[in-house]
C-alpha cells in the first residue's frame, strides 16, 4: 500500500498530461494541463518550507550548542530574518506596488527604493555576480593545468579551443595576419574557421549528445510513469 | 625550476588575469566588429516586423550574466520599437525583474513609448520546474499565467493585450535567456507546439547548444554573448555596453590562450628533461 | 569614489567574495553566510508572493484583496497537495508526503516525455538528415558529409551493449574525436561569456565604486 | 520497401496538426504518438527478455569503477565524500538519475563507514536524498550510522549554493567529490575548487554546455546519456539493464534513419524530402 498509492498518483497525473496532449477533445481532461501546472507551482512553494525549516533548524541548533563557528550561523540567520521580513511585507497586496521599485540607472540607482530592493541590489546582486565571476579565474587555471597535449584527443580539444578563442575576438584575425592564412584560405581566416568548427563538428557532436539525452529522458519517463523506476521515493530501483 | 613551474601556484594565474582585465578597462580601445550570420539572421527577423505587430519578450536572466546579454536585450527591444512593434514583456526569473525595469527605463521611456499601449510589463512568474509549466501554460492561456500586469492592472483592461490568448497572437518571441527556464524550454514547448518563431539572445556558453535549433529553423536568429550584443548594437547603429566591453574581453581571451600555450611548453620541456 | 552606502556594501561584499581566490578566510565566510541567508529568504519571499498569493489566495478569495471577479477555488487543491508534501514534518506521516511528490513528479514526467520526443528526437532527426552530395557545391557537400559523419559516429559512441573493439572501436574513436573537438570549441566560446561577467564586476568596482573609469 | 513504410507512417499520421483557436482534432500529434508507442513497445520487449534472466551485455564505464575507488580512498584517509545531485529539482530526470546513483554511493559509503555530505539546492531533492541514504544504510546493515544532518538544504539560489559548497570543500576537505545531475554555470567553480583541495572528482551530466568543464577539470566524467546508463549499470537490475538495451535499439533505429534518410535525400526521391520536412517538422 505504502508504494502503490503514490505509484498510482504518478501514473494518473502523467497519463492525464499525455492524454491531454494527444487527445485534446477528451472531456474532463481538456484543460487539465493548465490546472495541474498551477497546482504544481503552488505545491512546490509549500515544499520549499521543508528546506527553509531544515536550514533554520540546523543553524539554530548549531548556535544553541555553540558549535565551532556558530557566529557564522548567527550571521546567516540574521540576514535571513532581515531579508524575509522586508521582502515579504513589501508587497502584501499582490497588485499595486511594484515588488522592486528600481527605476533608474544600471544597478546603482538611488531615489525611492524599498529596503527590500536595496538588499537585492546591494547584497544579492553583487554576491551572485562575484561568485559567478570566479569562473573566469578558474577558466584560466584550468587552461594552464588541464590542456596538455598528451594524446590525440587532448590535442583536438586544445586546438579547437584555441581556434575558437582566437576567432571570437575582434582582432584575432589581424593579429595573425603575418601567418598568411588569407593566402591559403582565400578571404577566410580565424573567425571563419571558428564558425566552421562550431557549426560542423561541434554541432554534430552536440546533436548526438542531445539525441542520447532525449532517449534517456524518454525511457526514464516511461519507467517512472509505469512504476519501474521509483527513485523519487528514495528507494532506488525496488 | 621545471617542477616549480609545473606546480605553479594558481594564485599567480589569478593575479595575472586580474591585472590584465583591470588594466584593459583602465586603458580602453575601441574595436570594430564583423557581424556573424546568426546575429544578422536575428536582426533580419526583427526587421520584418510591421507597425502594430505584437512581440513577446522574455527577460530570463539574472545579475550574474547580465553584462553579457543585457546589452542585447536593450538592442533588440530598441529595434522592435523602431519597427513600431508592440512589446509584451515578462520574466520567469525572479532576478530578471530589475533588468526588465531597467530596459523600460533605458529604452521604452526615452523613445516615448506608452505603458500598456506600446508595451506592457507582465512582471515575474516563477518558472520553477524547468519552466515547462509556465511556458506550456502561456501557450493557450496567457491570462491564466499573468492575471494582472506588474503594475496591477487586470489583464482585460490592458489595451495591448486585447484579443491576445497565447503564443499564436504574437509575431515573434524574443527570448533573452541565461539558462533554465529559458530558450530550450521555449523551443521544446512553445515552438514545438505553437510554432511561434523564436529569436534568442543567450550567453556565449550556451550558444553551441542552440546551434542545432538554429540550423533546424526552430530558432530564427541567435545573438550570443557580449560579442553578439556588440554586433547587434552595430547593426542598429546604437553603440552601448556591448561595444564598450569588447577590448577587455579580447585581452582576457589572449591571456587564457597564453596560459594554454605556456602550460604546454612547460609540459614538453618537463618531458624532455625527464627523458634526457 | 561613491558616497552611496549601498555601493560601499556591494563593493565590500564583492571584494570579500573575491578573496576566496587567495584562500578561504573570515571575510569570505561572512559573505557566504550572508548570501545563503539573503538568497534563501529572497527566493522564498518571491515565491510566496507569486505563487501562494497571486496564484492561490488571490484567485480563491479575490474579495479579500479587493479584486473583482468570482472566486475560483481550484487552486486550493494545489495548496492541499503542498500540505501533503509538508506533512512529513509530522513524525510518522512520511507516506502522505510521497503522495504530493508523486503528483508533481507524475505530471512533470508526462510533459517531459512528449517534450523530449518532439523537440529532441523528431525535430533533431529532421535537421540531421541532409543530402550527402550537393551538385556543383563542394563546400556544402563537405559540410553535410562531415556533419552527418560526426553525428553518426558520436551517436555510436553512446552505444552501450557492445565492446568498443574492432571496426566498431574505430567508429567510436572517431566519435570521441568529434566529441573532443566539440568540447574544446565549447570551452573556447565560454571563455568569452565568463570573462564578461568578471568585466561586469570590475566595471562596477572601477566605475561605480571608485569612479576611476567612466562606462 | 522503404517507400511503403513511409506511406504507412504517413497514413497513420494523417490527421491535421492541432492549431490553437480551431476546434482541436480527435487525435493531435499522431507522429509523436506513434513514436512514443514504438519506444514503449521496444522498452517492454527488452524488459521481458531481461526479466527472463537474460541480462544484456553493457560495456563498463570507466567513471563508475572510479567511484568505488574514490570512496575507498576517502575511507583510508579518514575524510568524507561529497555528493551533489545537481541543480535540478526532483522533476528533472537528471536529478532522478543522480539519486539512483546516490543510492549506490551511499551504500558503499555506509559499508566503509565514511561520512557522505550532501548539500542540496531544493527542498524536495533534499527530502528524497535523505530517504535514499537512509535506505542505503539499512541495506548496508548499518542503520545506526545514518546522520540526517549530513544531507541538508542550502538555498534555492544557484550561487549561494555554490558559495556554500566551496566553503565546505575548503573546510572539510572531502577526499572524493561526486557531481551527478544537471549543472550550469557553476560547474567549473566546483571542479576547480575541488581539484585545489586535492579531491578525486567524478562528474556526470547531460547538460551539453557544461560537459567541457567537467571533462577538462575532473578525473572522470560521464558524458550525457552515460549518466542514465550509469544508474542501470550500478544497480545490475534486470529491468534497468533491459531499458539500456532498449535505448540502444532505438539508437540503432535513429542511426538507420540518418543513414537511409541521407541517402534518400541525396538521390532526391520524390515525396521523401517532403516527408521529413512536413511530417517530422510538424511534430
Amino acid at each position: 500500500m505504502q508504494r502503490q498509492i503514490p505509484m498510482f498518483i504518478v501514473f494518473v497525473s502523467g497519463l492525464t498530461m499525455i492524454v491531454d496532449y494527444f487527445f485534446p477533445r477528451v472531456p474532463y481532461i481538456q484543460g487539465a494541463r493548465e490546472i495541474f501546472l498551477n497546482w504544481g507551482r503552488i505545491a512546490l512553494t509549500f515544499a520549499m518550507i521543508l528546506g527553509i525549516m531544515n536550514l533554520l533548524m540546523s543553524n539554530l541548533r548549531k548556535v544553541a550548542l555553540r558549535k565551532a563557528g556558530w557566529i557564522y550561523n548567527v550571521i546567516l540567520l540574521g540576514s535571513f530574518a532581515l531579508t524575509f521580513y522586508f521582502a515579504v511585507q513589501y508587497k502584501m497586496v499582490p497588485s499595486g506596488n511594484t515588488f522592486i521599485t528600481h527605476k533608474g540607472t544600471d544597478m546603482g540607482s538611488s531615489g525611492t527604493m524599498s529596503f527590500a530592493s536595496k538588499i537585492f541590489l546591494d547584497v544579492y546582486t553583487p554576491l551572485s555576480g562575484t561568485i559567478f565571476s570566479l569562473v573566469a579565474f578558474f577558466i584560466a587555471s584550468a587552461a594552464f593545468r588541464a590542456f596538455r597535449a598528451k594524446n590525440i584527443e587532448a590535442i583536438l580539444l586544445l586546438s579547437s579551443a584555441i581556434v575558437v578563442m582566437l576567432g571570437s575576438i575582434p582582432f584575432g584575425d589581424s593579429l595573425f595576419a603575418w601567418l598568411g592564412l588569407e593566402h591559403i584560405l582565400g578571404h577566410r581566416n580565424f573567425s571563419w574557421l571558428s564558425t566552421q568548427i562550431q557549426q560542423i563538428p561541434m554541432s554534430a557532436a552536440q546533436r548526438a549528445i542531445n539525441f542520447g539525452v532525449a532517449f534517456g529522458m524518454v525511457f526514464m519517463s516511461i519507467k517512472i510513469l509505469t512504476g519501474i523506476d521509483r527513485s523519487y521515493f528514495g528507494g532506488g530501483g525496488e | 625550476m621545471i617542477e616549480r613551474l609545473q606546480t605553479l601556484d594558481r594564485r599567480w594565474i589569478f593575479l595575472i588575469l586580474f591585472l590584465a582585465v583591470a588594466g584593459s578597462l583602465l586603458f580602453p580601445h575601441t574595436l570594430h566588429v564583423a557581424v556573424e550570420p546568426y546575429v544578422q539572421k536575428a536582426y533580419d527577423t526583427l526587421d520584418l516586423l510591421k507597425p502594430g505587430d505584437k512581440v513577446l519578450m522574455a527577460f530570463d536572466y539574472g545579475p550574474s550574466v547580465a553584462p553579457e546579454i543585457h546589452p542585447a536585450a536593450l538592442a533588440m527591444l530598441r529595434h522592435s520599437f523602431e519597427r513600431g512593434a508592440k512589446v509584451v514583456m515578462y520574466t520567469l526569473w525572479n532576478e530578471g525583474l530589475p533588468f526588465l525595469d531597467a530596459s523600460i527605463q533605458h529604452v521604452a521611456v526615452p523613445m516615448g513609448k506608452r505603458e500598456n499601449i506600446d508595451y506592457v510589463n507582465l512582471g515575474f512568474k516563477w518558472g520553477g520546474l524547468q519552466g515547462s509549466s509556465v511556458i506550456e501554460g502561456m501557450g493557450s492561456n496567457l491570462k491564466a499565467v499573468f492575471p494582472v500586469t506588474h503594475e496591477g492592472v487586470p489583464y482585460d483592461q490592458v489595451p495591448i493585450l486585447q484579443g491576445v490568448k497565447g503564443y499564436r497572437d504574437f509575431k515573434v518571441l524574443i527570448a533573452v535567456s541565461a539558462g533554465s527556464p529559458g530558450v530550450d524550454e521555449y523551443v521544446r514547448y512553445a515552438n514545438a507546439r505553437y510554432s511561434i518563431p523564436i529569436v534568442a539572445a543567450v550567453t556565449r556558453v550556451s550558444a553551441p547548444k542552440e546551434f542545432p535549433y538554429v540550423n533546424g529553423k526552430q530558432i530564427y536568429g541567435l545573438c550570443s554573448g557580449l560579442v553578439g550584443s556588440a554586433e547587434y548594437e552595430e547593426l542598429i547603429h546604437h553603440p552601448g555596453l556591448g561595444i564598450a566591453g569588447l577590448f577587455a574581453l579580447s585581452v582576457a581571451n589572449l591571456v587564457v590562450i597564453a596560459f594554454i600555450v605556456f602550460g604546454n611548453l612547460i609540459y614538453f620541456w618537463g618531458r624532455k628533461s625527464k627523458k634526457g | 569614489m561613491s558616497h552611496d552606502l549601498g555601493v560601499w556594501v556591494a563593493a565590500l561584499l564583492t571584494l570579500a567574495a573575491l578573496s576566496f581566490l587567495y584562500k578561504d578566510n573570515l571575510f569570505y565566510r561572512i559573505a557566504e553566510n550572508i548570501f545563503v541567508g539573503v538568497s534563501s529568504a529572497w527566493v522564498f519571499a518571491t515565491n510566496i508572493h507569486s505563487d501562494l498569493i497571486d496564484d492561490m489566495l488571490l484567485k480563491a478569495f479575490p474579495h479579500a484583496f479587493h479584486q473583482p471577479g468570482p472566486p475560483d477555488l481550484k487552486p486550493l487543491w494545489g495548496g492541499l497537495i503542498g500540505l501533503l508534501i509538508l506533512s512529513r514534518l509530522i513524525p510518522g506521516w512520511t507516506s502522505l508526503s510521497r503522495w504530493g511528490i508523486a503528483f508533481v513528479v507524475g505530471f512533470q514526467t508526462g510533459i517531459q516525455l512528449f517534450g523530449a520526443i518532439v523537440g529532441n528526437v523528431l525535430l533533431q532527426l529532421n535537421s540531421t538528415i541532409v543530402p550527402l552530395f550537393v551538385p556543383r557545391n563542394l563546400s556544402a557537400t563537405l559540410r553535410n558529409g562531415l556533419g552527418t559523419l560526426g553525428t553518426f559516429t558520436s551517436l555510436s559512441y553512446f552505444y552501450f551493449s557492445r565492446e568498443q573493439k574492432g571496426w566498431f572501436g574505430v567508429v567510436t574513436r572517431l566519435g570521441v574525436w568529434f566529441l573532443m573537438i566539440s568540447f574544446g570549441a565549447a570551452y573556447g566560446s565560454t571563455v568569452m561569456t565568463r570573462m564578461s561577467i568578471l568585466i561586469g564586476r570590475l566595471q562596477f568596482l572601477l566605475s561605480t565604486w571608485l569612479g576611476v573609469i567612466h562606462t | 520497401m522503404i517507400k511503403r513504410g513511409v506511406f504507412l507512417f504517413l497514413f497513420l499520421s494523417a490527421s491535421p496538426v492541432f492549431a490553437g483557436d480551431e476546434k482541436p482534432p480527435m487525435l493531435a500529434h499522431p507522429y509523436v504518438l506513434v513514436t512514443m508507442l514504438l519506444m514503449i513497445a521496444i522498452l517492454y520487449t527488452y524488459l521481458l527478455t531481461a526479466k527472463k534472466g537474460k541480462l544484456p551485455f553493457i560495456r563498463t564505464l570507466p567513471g563508475l569503477k572510479a567511484i568505488d575507488e574514490a570512496i575507498g580512498r576517502a575511507t583510508e584517509l579518514g575524510k568524507p565524500v561529497l555528493y551533489l545531485s545537481g541543480l535540478g529539482d526532483v522533476d528533472n530526470i537528471q536529478t532522478l538519475a543522480a539519486l539512483s546513483i546516490l543510492s549506490h554511493v551511499a551504500k558503499k559509503a555506509a559499508e566503509y563507514d565514511t561520512p557522505l555530505i550532501m548539500p542540496s539546492m531544493y527542498s524536495v531533492t533534499m527530502v528524497t536524498a535523505q530517504e535514499v541514504i537512509k535506505e542505503a544504510h539499512l541495506r548496508a546493515g548499518r542503520p545506526d550510522t545514518y546522520n540526517p544532518d549530513n544531507v541538508y538544504y542550502v538555498s534555492d539560489e544557484q550561487f549561494a549554493f555554490v558559495a556554500h559548497t566551496n566553503g565546505v570543500m575548503e573546510r572539510m576537505r572531502p577526499a572524493a567529490n561526486i557531481y551527478m545531475g544537471a549543472y550550469f554555470g557553476e560547474s567549473l567553480i566546483l571542479a576547480e575548487t575541488g581539484h585545489a583541495t586535492g579531491a578525486i572528482q567524478i562528474a556526470g551530466t547531460a547538460e551539453t554546455s557544461q560537459l567541457p568543464f567537467f571533462v577538462v577539470a575532473c578525473d572522470y566524467c560521464l558524458i550525457g546519456e552515460e549518466l542514465y546508463a550509469a544508474s542501470a549499470y550500478l544497480s545490475q537490475d534486470a529491468k534497468q539493464m533491459g531499458s539500456i538495451k532498449a535505448q540502444d535499439v532505438v539508437r540503432l533505429i535513429v542511426l538507420g534513419f540518418i543513414l537511409v534518410g541521407s541517402i534518400l535525400e541525396t538521390v532526391n526521391l520524390p515525396h521523401y524530402a517532403d516527408f521529413f520536412q512536413k511530417v517530422l517538422g510538424g511534430g
